[in-house]
C-alpha cells in the first residue's frame, strides 16, 4: 500500500535531526513540520524572514502580521528572530539551511530539479523562492507524488520541463519509496512502502534503479 | 527640526512622475503598503514599472493599478496568486511586460542598489532558462549568474511604527521586502500603524533607520484590520 | 588673521543645513559636530554603525559600549538607531550620506583626494573607510590646513600622493580660505578668513584660484 | 535539545586548525572577542591568516597572537594604531604578509562569502592603487572594482546577550563587524557577557540569528570592565 501524504511527510520527518534548519516549501513539504515531535528540535525557516517556527495557532489566537512563505498564519517558537528580505535569502544563498524541503514535476538521475515550469502553461510560470532553495541549500530532498495523474513518472532520466537547479536534490521521498540520488549513479533505493515491490516501483519509474 | 510625517495619503505621494519604478513591499498581505497603493491609483502616474513580490491578487491594489492601465512592467518572483485574473489577462494580451527573477536574487539586486553594488554574482538560476540574456562566468569551478542592481524611483513600504526621523519599527513578519527596497529609492514613502515621539523606538529595535525614508504617513486603523487571505 | 581649528570647523559647520546626515573623519572634522547649534538637527553617522550621534558624554556617564569612528566614547542623540558594518557601509557606499568631511594630505583642483598614505611613509598605509567615504557620500567636503608644516601647499594641480578617491572633494575648508573644487573649471576661492589677501592666498597655493 | 553554550574557552576553541583563516570582530575596544583571543594564542593554532579592522594594539590579543609568529599574514583597513609596535616590526622585517581593504570592501566581501555571493563590483578604490591586481569594468559609464568573497574557517565574534540556540544581542556600537562575520565562517564562536533562557530575547532585538552561531561562552565581568583606550 502506497504511503498517504501524511506518511510521506512523516517518513520524511523520521531522517530530519535534533537542531537542523529546515525550509519548507509549499504543499506537501509544509506537512512534515507536524510530524517532527516537540522534543526534538528543528529550526524551521520560512524564506520571508521568520527563523523558529512553532505550530500552527490555535484558533481565536491567530496574529494576522505572523505567515509563513506559504501566506498560511503560524505562531513563533522560543528563540525564534525576524530578519528582512535581503537578510533571509542571504541565508538561504550563503548554505545556512541544512535542509530544503521542495515539491517537483520532475526529478532527474543526476539530481536535476524541474518545479517551477510547464511547457503546457500558457500563463507567465512562477518561480519564487525556488531558485534561491535549489542553489543555495546544504541539501535539497524532493517530496511528491512519485507519478503524475496520468500515470508518468516523475522520476526521470532527464527534466523535461524547465529547470530549477541542476543537480542539486540529494533524495527523493514519494508515494511508493525513499531515493538517494547519488552521483555518477542516479537513484538508489533506500526504502519502499509497505507492499511495494522493487518490480512495481521500476514500472512506475523512467529511470535506471539502483540497489545498496 | 526634522519631520517626515506627513498628514494626508495624497501629501505622501505627491510628486511621483509617470515612468517611474516603483518598487511595493509586503510579502502576501503582510507589510503591504495597501492604502498607498489607493494613493498611487488616486495620484494618477502611469507608465510604471511595479517591482514587488507578487503580481496582485483580485481587482484591488497593484491588480486595480494594472487593470487601470497604469502599469507597462511588472517585476517579480512570483505572478500567480489565490487570483490572479488581471494579471493573467493582460499578460496574455500582450499589455503587460514581465520580468521574472527569483525571489532571492530580486532582494539581492534590489539590496545592491541600495549598497552601490552596480552587479554581482549568484548561483541561483545559473544553468536554466533564467540565465538567458546575462553574463554567466565560473568562479572555482562552479557557474554563476551576474545579476544588476534593481533601483527604484519610488519606494511603497510598510511599518508598525514610525518617529518624526522616519526611523522604522516592523511588527511580526512584516518587514520582508521592506526594508531593503527603503535603501533602493530615491523616494521611499510609508505607511505605519503607529507614529511615536522621537525616542520612544528602541534603538536596537529600528530596523529601517530614518536615512533612508522621505515620508511617513499614519494610517492607524488599529491591530486586527489584516486579513491573511490576500496574495 | 587665519582661521584657527575651531574657526575652521565653526565655518564648516554653517553649511551643513538642518536635516543632513553627515559622517565625520578622525581629526579636525569631529570638531564640526560641536559647532552646529543643538537647535539645527543634523544626524551624525559613525561607520562603526552608529545613526545620530549626540554630544561627548559628561565625566561619569560614559557608556564603554558606545564609540565613534575615532574610538571616542559618543551618547546617542534621540533618534538614534544601530546597524552592523556591512548596513553601515551599504549605507555609505550606497550613497545615502548627505555630506561627508574628511581631512587630507592633498586636494587636487580636478577634486582628486589623497589622504592614506604617503611615499615616504615606510609602515603599512592606513586606509580605512576613507576610500568608501569618497567614493560613496553625496558630497564630500575636505577640512585641513592649507599648507603642510614646511609651507608646501595641500592645493596642488595634480596629487603627488596615492589617490583616496577620483575627482570627489567638492569643497575646501582650510586656516586661509573656502574653496570649491568645479569640475572643468578648479579651485573657486568662496570665502577668505579674515585679514587673508587673494594674492597672499594665490602665493600659498600650489594651483590656479578662479574667482567668481 | 539545541545547546550551543559551552563551558570553557578551551571548550570553545577546541579544534580550530593550523593554517586557518580567523576573522575576529570588533571595531577598537568595542565588541572585540578578547577572551577568545587569549583562549586562541593557549589553544596553539598557527599559521593563521587574521581577518579584522586593526593589526592589533601594544602586546596583548592579536598583537600577541602575531608576536608569537602564528599570524602568516592580516587581512585589515587600518594597520596602525595607538600602538601598532609589533605588527610594524613584523612588517617591516617581512615577517607578516598584509592585505589592505577598504573599511567598507571588508565588511561587504564577508557578507558576500556569507551570502553565496563570490564576487560583487564596487566604485570604492576604483581608479587607486587599492585597484591593482583586481578587474575593473564600466557600468553606465562609472569605473567599478570587482571584489571578491572573504570567508572564514572561523569566526571569533562577542556579544552582550545569547540563549541556547546561539541567537544574539549586542549592546550600543558593539555590533559593528559581529554579525556580518558570524555568516561567514564555517565555525562561529561568540563570546558574551549574559545567557538568557530561550524566548527571553526579543526576536526583533535579535541581531545574529543562532543559526550563523556554532558555540557560546559566557565570560561575564560586569559592565564596567571595558576600557575604551584600545585600538
Amino acid at each position: 500500500m502506497p504511503f498517504t501524504r501524511d506518511q510521506m511527510a512523516a517518513r520524511l520527518a523520521d531522517d530530519v535531526p535534533e537542531g537542523w534548519c529546515v525550509n519548507l516549501g509549499i504543499g506537501i513539504p509544509t506537512m512534515v513540520a507536524n510530524h517532527v515531535p516537540p522534543t526534538r528540535e528543528v529550526i524551521f525557516q520560512s524564506e520571508n524572514g521568520v527563523i523558529g517556527m512553532g505550530p500552527a495557532p490555535a484558533k481565536g489566537h491567530e496574529d494576522p502580521w505572523l505567515i509563513n512563505a506559504g501566506k498560511q498564519l503560524i505562531t513563533l517558537a522560543k528563540g525564534a528572530s525576524f530578519v528582512g528580505h535581503a537578510d533571509s535569502f542571504a541565508m538561504i544563498r550563503g548554505g545556512h539551511i541544512d535542509l530544503c524541503v521542495l515539491g517537483a514535476f520532475e526529478v532527474a538521475e543526476n539530481g536535476d530539479l524541474a518545479n517551477w515550469a510547464t511547457s503546457e502553461n500558457d500563463t507567465a510560470p512562477a518561480v519564487g523562492g525556488a531558485m534561491d532553495l535549489a542553489a543555495g541549500a546544504k541539501r535539497l530532498w524532493v517530496i511528491m507524488e512519485h507519478t503524475t495523474k496520468d500515470g508518468r513518472s516523475k522520476l526521470v532520466e532527464r527534466c523535461g520541463y524547465p529547470l530549477t537547479g541542476l543537480a542539486c536534490v540529494r533524495r527523493v521521498y514519494t508515494n511508493l519509496a525513499v531515493l538517494d540520488v547519488v552521483p555518477e549513479k542516479g537513484f538508489v533505493v533506500v526504502d519502499l512502502a509497505p507492499g511495494v515491490t522493487l518490480d512495481e516501483l521500476r514500472a512506475k519509474t523512467a529511470a535506471p534503479l539502483h540497489t545498496n | 527640526m526634522i519631520n517626515k510625517i506627513v498628514q494626508s495619503v495624497a501629501d505622501a505621494l505627491a510628486g511621483v512622475k509617470d515612468g517611474s519604478t516603483v518598487l511595493i513591499g509586503g510579502f502576501g498581505s503582510v507589510g503591504q503598503p495597501d492604502v498607498l497603493i489607493e494613493g498611487l491609483i488616486e495620484q494618477g502616474a502611469s507608465n510604471l514599472t511595479a517591482v514587488l513580490n507578487n503580481a496582485g491578487v483580485g481587482r484591488i491594489g497593484v491588480a486595480r493599478l494594472m487593470e487601470l492601465g497604469r502599469v507597462r512592467k511588472i517585476v517579480c518572483s512570483f505572478p500567480r496568486s489565490s487570483d490572479p485574473v488581471v494579471f493573467e489577462t493582460l499578460y496574455r494580451e500582450g499589455r503587460i511586460e514581465l520580468e521574472i527573477v527569483p525571489q532571492g536574487t530580486l532582494a539581492e539586486r534590489i539590496r545592491a542598489a541600495g549598497a552601490g553594488i552596480p552587479a554581482f554574482y549568484t548561483a541561483t538560476a545559473a544553468g536554466t532558462k533564467l540565465e538567458q540574456g546575462k553574463e554567466a562566468r565560473e568562479f572555482e569551478g562552479k557557474r554563476y549568474v551576474m545579476e544588476r542592481a534593481l533601483p527604484g524611483d519610488v519606494a511603497l513600504i510598510e511599518a508598525w511604527e514610525a518617529d518624526r526621523w522616519g526611523n522604522l519599527v516592523y511588527r511580526g513578519s512584516g518587514a520582508n521586502f521592506n526594508p531593503v527596497m527603503a535603501m533602493a529609492a530615491e523616494l521611499t514613502i510609508a505607511q505605519v500603524q503607529h507614529i511615536r515621539e522621537l525616542g520612544e523606538l528602541h534603538p536596537h529595535m529600528i530596523m529601517t533607520p530614518g536615512v533612508y525614508v522621505n515620508r511617513v504617513v499614519q494610517v492607524d486603523r488599529g491591530g486586527d484590520w489584516l486579513t491573511p487571505e490576500a496574495g
